[in-house]
């Protein structure tokens, strides 16, 4: 897929209008796992409005977002910048044999105490 | 008997603020369209009586424009907002009817869109040509 | 009052309390839940993308049969709630998602979101009525100072979940006075414990995790209630010297009827 | 078949005359035909006792009546409305076309009215007399056996979709009140959308050209009480007394489907009325279903005073040209 | 039957060299009507007019056409041709055969047709055309400003500057509206108290002016020049014209825990109280919700201190009717709450304040005495933290806030900013910003010396949280251009809030049927050419009721309404415009529809008695139109059902006319 397909797959995915963000920087500035970020909430929505987006496929950051919908509550302009990390991270991890995470991975992350919804959740943020 | 060429003709309701200047500014620089359309002048868009159109399709029109300030820029505040409503829901009763959807439209023209007038004039125009006479709605006595 | 309820995975293994304590709770408010049969695990999260159909149905299966008793939805962990609210906004208002969606299930009727969600919480505000619960407070749980914590789930996006303002919330702590306790108000009782990160990036859980529990501690909180096994989890293990425990204990505490031996 | 007995209506008509709430009552009398109900107006009970006439042919609305009745009766006027007639009750309240002071309604629950046309299509013509009991006992001039019906299988198309069993306004209320009935009303509408331009032209010429410029549609219509009706009025430029040609039947109809559009409250009396059976309701369930599709749900006169959709807008209304996309997009 | 002239333009060879004017001319003689039709080169020339003049006067004719350029430009030359020759102006038509024909129209066949249809459904228009006059109104040479702020109290200067009396109705207990507040003006550094309060001592000086002052305008009727209005004087506890403002009651009060509003409740007055010391009327107002004597019948120490005799505790609002030609609107603003975006903790912590609450905190009027010292522990905050844009710019779709740019808070950050680092170097202070914007004079200037001179530290970014713990506030933020997430610890946040129209001006507008936009500001007559003129006549928009709006632009804008004023309060009488609707009262339903469409509530209905044919007498409710208020839209013409409502100079017969010459 090309970069304007590929732009045209997430935003119809996602239904973000990235043309909306007026570089505030809201989503930044409340993002909980921004330090854990190569790219941050804000660039996703320009990286995805100008196209760039083998990088942001490439980048570890997609399965650093919590999902915690701050940036998309907080956002003035209604971007909902996380909407976009989703999409592009399902992109990512549909692909053949991408799987952020395997069944094999699991046992050595657990402990005694942790719910299972933990893992189910991983598991749909990343794997296929 | 000699075949005359098909020339629709088309009655243009235009508002005296918006789009009768729009109409003016088309003349300024020379803007061409079909002579087929004919311009009546009116205060303002929601002056056009749904009965002037079906009247203009009676004696013999073709299609029928009326052209308005854009929404919100009414001369007097909220007119074109009536004509907007009233007028979609006519075309949907005459488009209910059978009558062909292409012989009506509203169209929103400033005092400087000169360039959109005659656009939108030259592009309706065609449109009705293509249709041919206004069979459905035409009243006989009305013609020659 | 007969109410449809979805416990989910975590409340039948890790978060039995939870589970057992909503029951019980619910039996003394004057609700029987009935569980959705057979339901299915809600898959945790809710994918954002509007091409995700299949992850999202054992959600729509609950919602149409609760919509199908005519009997509101009742959840109780946050996670649960979340995507199932989530999916029934979708089923609500995107027609190309809710058309995939009933074309998959091939049921007799179509479903187009008829389904009411509530949270426990929401059902003892709007349902039972807090005041019904002070009513019934037999073991008031005076003097404690309770830290209300939200996480994301509840609350989040506001414009599907409408459960209470997204960024001052007064539900929980509501909650807290109707027990006869006393709300303790701090600013990161809406912000993420980490969630699943635990498990992809267990330091960036427990800084999360820590800064709530210190703001609440800076606010005087002795305790702090939760809806979700997994903040839950992840504010005990990175440390919180107060006791986290679920909202439905306290409640059942207060209603006098935690230590009831019904097994 | 009608839940609510004559004589049950009688004996309130006659208290409210003999206490004096009321000083006349507008109620059904037999016309030519037992089919053949006519709206007058009752002075006293023996009138009533007479002549008044309750069953399943008791369609008309007799809202718009009170435009001219409540003003010239000394005292006020009782009224029975079934629930639709409520609607145009109250849509000429909004109108301000009569004195509410003048008026006592009493809601009468309906069971819905029979098309006589239908009955017709079952025993044939030369109907001698109709028995309205609990089920529709027809004699007619050749049968010798008289010919039963069951009223729900010759039912109007406007009972049939009835829109609402709930009285919108009365001053009294007999019989149970019912709900607002999520009708299929607008079937018909959708599938006359659904045809190629050709086709519904086809249709409409087909109806419309039966057309004999009786004016019953306008004169039966509650909403239809201007003053002076632009078609009888030389100066509107529309004047016309017959159907000269097929212009002026659809120009007829469709400037009376405009002049009513929001304003129509669906009461059905147009189709009612029409010797010619056209169905004229086609046309207002259109303007109405646009209405409700393009500017929100909207129903003339569930509410006094509300603002009909083509006197208002907002500034965010869909282009006249989106209209067909609208459509197309809905089919 | 009309006696009908038509007289062809050939505009140069502008219309001669498309159109064929001979068979224009000649065609159009065979026209109904037509007595008389000629050409000629220029009919705009004087002697042009002069074949006119000449023409009406030897054919006695009774209607003219002219078939020449538009309407726009030469209709009221025309007009005034035929007005100069004793024939009614309005019995010209103008056919538009240059701009609409010759000057688009290549081929001279077409163009000449065309010419010749355009001119027959004029001559059609003009045979059914009827002389018309336009109506005459009075002026009441009152004018009335609603709102005491800024912008009211400049507009009632300028008005009665020019001989005019003003009244000024102030729903607060002093007029001087929001600038009362502030600390210090941008971009001069001016005091706001030095430069308002003398002008409210012009105001309360004025011969012209009176104040009705705690007071709110209750109902409006009438129309341009005529206006009644009913002021409702709330009842203050106080006789107004007794009190001398010595404040002694004040000092007595024993309840003296009331919030006070002036300083924006961070500080308390008491029950009885003057809002500040230069307020005018500098009258105390008692605050019935606090007041022991009005709430239980005990204490009335203020009434016994009183040496005036001036408290009442029975007064009861009062109502007053008065006439005014001109009203004006000065409503203004307030910031909006900050109840939706507690992620700045606003509500949580004493030390998250709005910029107007800064203001009061620097303002040596202030809780503080000027001393920046924070609400909730009065310590001198060392790091202040400023958020731009909170409520404002934000899409609809997030569902709070508001869409528009407020406007002035760019520039007073800046100042709070810039005021802070001079008078506490030891300060640091943050701005953070979505961009500054600073199109004014001196303002850029004033902003760029923000920053390197002050050392304000501007970071392009936004707080995304604010998390009070013990003593600080958290602020986790982004700075998008180092493009890093910053955690600052702040003793203090400032919101610089958006603003919003004041909640009156709703209400208000539907009692003076002006339009608002969605977001409740008045609506300009046209947004470049009457900015200061609501569409309904003889209603002026002054300051932020009409947009945010900084001082200066609120100053200048009201003068500009007042100047408007003035033009309209110096003639004796209006002329209108006649082609008004007007309705045919046999046929009118009274059904009330054209009242629903009319833009200008130029429609009224009353009760009127008719003979009918059969001599019996009926009440029908009939609709009228009043002339002077009436713009000649013709929306209601459309909506009366029965066609009772027509519009003259537009007659629906007159456009049917045209309609059948056109497709003849």
């Amino acid at each position: 897929m090309n970069n304007q397909n590929l732009k045209e797959e997430i935003l119809r995915m996602s239904g973000v209008h990235p043309e909306k963000c007026m570089r505030c920087g809201k989503c930044s500035g409340t993002c909980p796992a921004y330090s854990e970020m190569e790219y941050h909430p804000h660039q996703f929505v320009s990286m995805v409005d100008n196209g760039e987006i083998e990088p942001l496929l490439n980048s570890e950051s997609l399965y650093k977002c919590l999902s915690c919908f701050a940036c998309i509550e907080r956002c003035p302009r209604g971007v909902e910048p996380a909407k976009l990390v989703e999409a592009i991270r399902l992109i990512a991890i549909r692909r053949q044999g991408a799987n952020h995470m395997t069944a094999n991975d699991v046992p050595a992350l657990l402990d005694a105490d942790i719910p299972q919804q933990a893992i189910v959740s991983a598991f749909r943020k990343y794997s296929k | 008997m000699q075949m005359k060429e098909y020339k629709p003709l088309i009655v243009a309701f235009c508002c005296n603020w918006c789009s009768y200047a729009g109409a003016d500014l088309a003349g300024n620089n020379r803007l061409n369209y079909p002579a087929d359309v004919k311009i009546i002048r009116v205060p303002c868009s929601c002056r056009v009586n749904p009965m002037f159109v079906l009247r203009a399709f009676q004696r013999g029109a073709d299609g029928v424009i009326i052209c308005g300030c854009h929404p919100g820029d009414c001369h007097y505040t909220s007119g074109n907002y009536y004509t907007r409503r009233r007028m979609a829901a006519l075309f949907s009763m005459l488009d209910y009817l059978g009558i062909e959807k292409e012989r009506t439209r509203v169209e929103w023209v400033s005092a400087a869109e000169g360039a959109k007038f005659a656009a939108t004039m030259n592009d309706f125009a065609e449109k009705v040509a293509a249709l041919g006479e206004n069979k459905r709605l035409e009243d006989l006595r009305c013609k020659q | 009052m007969k109410v449809s309820y979805f416990p989910g995975c975590t409340l039948k293994n890790k978060a039995k309390d939870l589970d057992a304590y909503a029951y019980k709770s619910a039996a003394a408010l004057g609700v029987t839940l009935e569980e959705i049969e057979n339901w299915q695990c809600c898959g945790g999260v809710f994918t954002t993308a509007r091409d995700e159909v299949a992850t999202k149905l054992s959600s729509v299966r609950a919602l149409k049969e609760a919509a199908d008793k005519d009997q509101p939805l009742i959840t109780v962990c946050s996670a649960c709630h979340n995507v199932i609210k989530q999916t029934n906004h979708a089923m609500q208002t995107d027609k190309e998602f809710a058309n995939k969606v009933n074309r998959y299930m091939a049921c007799e009727k179509s479903y187009a979101g008829e389904a009411q969600v509530y949270h426990y919480l929401e059902m003892l505000r709007d349902l039972v009525g807090f005041d019904t619960i002070k009513a019934k407070v037999t073991n008031a749980l005076k003097g404690k100072k309770i830290a209300a914590y939200y996480g994301c789930l509840l609350l989040r996006p506001n414009r599907v979940m409408q459960m209470d303002d997204p960024e001052n919330p007064t539900i929980m702590e509501d909650f807290i006075k109707a027990i006869g306790a006393t709300p303790v108000v701090y600013a990161k009782r809406n912000e993420c414990c980490g969630a699943y990160i635990a498990m992809e990036s267990p330091a960036l859980a427990e800084k999360s995790s820590n800064a709530i529990v210190q703001n609440a501690k800076a606010a005087g909180a002795e305790m702090i209630i939760t809806a979700c096994p997994l903040c839950r989890y992840n504010l005990i293990k990175n440390g919180a010297d107060i006791p986290v425990v679920y909202f439905t204990e306290l409640l059942a505490e207060a209603l006098g009827v935690k230590e009831d031996t019904n097994e | 078949m009608q839940t609510i007995t004559r004589d049950q209506l009688i004996e309130k008509a006659v208290s409210l005359l003999a206490d004096g709430t009321v000083s006349c009552v507008l109620g059904w009398q037999k016309g030519e035909f037992d089919y053949d109900v006519t709206p007058v107006l009752f002075k006293n009970a023996d009138e009533l006792k007479a002549n008044f006439v309750w069953n399943d042919f008791c369609g008309a609305n007799f809202s718009k009546y009170l435009v001219t009745k409540a003003e010239k009766a000394t005292g006020k006027v009782l009224v029975f409305l079934k629930p639709c007639d409520t609607y145009s009750f109250n849509q000429l309240l909004t109108e301000h076309r009569f004195n509410r002071e003048k008026v006592y309604a009493v809601g009468i629950p309906c069971e819905g009215m029979v098309d006589v046309a239908k009955v017709k299509a079952i025993c044939g013509d030369g109907i001698v007399s109709i028995d309205c009991g609990e089920k529709l006992s027809v004699t007619t001039l050749y049968g010798d056996e008289p010919t039963v019906i069951d009223a729900k299988d010759v039912l109007a198309e406007r009972c049939i979709n009835c829109k609402s069993k709930k009285h919108v306004a009365y001053d009294e209320l007999l019989g149970e009140e019912g709900e607002v009935i999520a009708s299929d009303r607008f079937d018909e509408v959708a599938k006359l959308e659904a045809m190629t331009p050709d086709e519904r032209f086809a249709f409409w010429q087909g109806e419309l050209s039966r057309c004999i410029r009786c004016n019953a549609c306008r004169d039966a219509c509650p909403a239809c009480t201007c003053e002076k009706c632009v078609f009888d009025n030389p100066k509107s430029g529309v004047e016309n007394k017959s159907p000269a040609n097929s212009f002026e039947e659809k120009m007829f109809h469709i400037i009376r489907a405009f002049h009513v559009a929001g304003r129509c409250t669906d009461c059905g009396e147009c189709s009612r009325v029409c010797p010619q059976n056209i169905p004229l309701h086609l046309l207002n369930r259109k303007f109405i279903k646009d209405i409700n599709c393009f500017y929100g749900e909207y129903q003339a006169g569930a509410e006094v005073g509300s603002r009909a959709p083509l006197v208002d807008y907002t500034t965010d209304d869909l282009e006249p040209g989106e209209v067909f996309d609208r459509r197309d997009n809905n089919a | 039957m009309q006696r009908v002239g038509v007289f062809v333009c050939w505009c140069g060879s502008n219309i001669a060299g498309t159109v064929d004017v001979q068979a224009v001319s000649d065609a159009l003689k065979n026209e109904p009507g037509v007595v008389f039709s000629t050409n000629y080169q220029y009919m705009c020339s004087q002697a042009g007019q002069d074949i006119i003049k000449n023409a009406i006067a030897e054919y006695k004719l009774t209607g003219i056409v002219v078939c020449s350029c538009s309407p726009r430009m030469h209709e009221a030359t025309f007009r005034k041709t035929a007005a100069a020759a004793g024939l009614n102006p309005y019995m010209v038509e103008i056919a538009n055969i240059r701009e609409q024909c010759s000057w688009v129209h290549k081929d001279i066949l077409t163009g000449t047709e065309k010419a010749i249809i355009l001119g027959k459904a004029a001559v059609a228009k003009v045979n059914l055309n009827a002389p018309l006059t336009p109506g005459e109104t009075p002026v009441t040479k009152r004018a009335l400003v609603i709102g005491g702020g800024i912008a009211g109290i400049q507009t009632a200067l300028d008005i009665a500057d020019a001989g005019f009396p003003v009244d000024i109705v102030e729903k607060n207990p002093t007029i001087g509206g929001k600038m009362a507040q502030l600390d210090k003006t941008f971009p001069t550094l001016d005091c706001a108290a030095c430069i308002l309060t003398p002008k409210m001592v012009d105001v309360a000086q004025n011969e012209n002016i009176r104040i009705f002052s705690f007071s709110e305008v209750a109902k409006i009727k009438g129309f341009v020049g005529n206006f009644d209005v009913t002021i409702k004087k709330k009842a203050r506890y106080v006789k107004e014209e007794l009190c001398t403002g010595c404040g002694a009651c004040t000092e007595k009060c024993p309840m003296k825990k009331v919030p006070n509003e002036f300083n924006l409740g961070m500080d308390t007055r008491s029950a009885i109280y003057i809002p500040f010391a230069q307020a005018v009327p500098k009258v105390a107002r008692i605050d019935p919700d606090a007041c022991n004597m009005l709430k239980k019948g005990k204490c009335g120490i203020c009434s016994k201190v009183c040496a005036a005799g001036a408290i009442d505790y029975t007064q009861k609002d009062q109502y007053i009717e008065e006439k005014y030609g001109a009203i004006v609107v000065a409503t203004g603003f307030n910031p909006i709450s900050m109840d939706k975006f507690d992620e700045f903790a606003y509500s949580q912590s004493k030390d998250v304040i709005t910029s107007l609450e800064f203001e009061r905190l620097t303002n040596a009027a202030g809780p503080t005495a000027g001393k920046l010292l924070r609400p909730s522990d009065h310590k001198h905050p060392h790091t202040i933290v400023f958020v731009q844009c909170v409520g404002s710019r934000c899409d609809s779709c997030a569902e709070k806030g508001k869409e528009y740019c407020s406007k002035i808070c760019c520039m007073y950050t800046a100042k709070h900013a810039m005021l802070t680092r001079d008078k506490y170097p030891d300060t640091e202070v943050y701005v953070f910003y979505i961009d500054v914007r600073t199109p004014g004079k001196n303002f850029d200037e004033f902003y760029r010396r923000a920053v390197e001179e002050y050392g304000v530290k501007y970071i392009k970014g936004m707080v995304g949280k604010v998390t009070p713990e013990g003593d600080k506030l958290k602020v986790q933020a982004s700075d998008l251009l180092a493009n890093r997430q910053l955690q600052i610890d702040a003793d203090l946040v400032v919101l610089a809030a958006a603003i919003e129209p004041d909640k009156s001006a709703r209400p208000l507008a539907t009692m003076l049927t002006a339009s608002m936009d969605t977001n409740d500001f008045f609506t300009e007559a046209h947004p470049k050419l009457r900015p200061v003129e609501s569409p309904t006549a003889g209603v002026f928009l002054s300051g932020a009721c009409q947009g945010p709006k900084d001082i200066p632009e609120t100053v200048s804008q009201a003068g500009a309404a007042a100047s408007k004023v003035i033009g309209l309060l110096a003639k004796d009488k209006l002329t209108g415009n006649p082609c008004v609707a007007h309705s045919d009262e046999m046929m009118c339903n009274g059904c009330s529809t054209c009242e629903r469409v009319c833009p200008y509530g130029a429609i009224t209905y009353e009760d009127k008695e008719f003979r009918m044919p059969d001599r019996t007498t009926k009440i029908r409710r009939v609709a009228s139109v009043n002339p002077a208020v009436c713009q000649g839209c013709g929306a209601c013409t459309v909506a009366c059902p029965s066609g009772a409502m027509d519009l003259k100079g537009f007659a629906s017969a007159q456009i049917m006319a045209e309609v059948d010459a056109i497709c003849k």
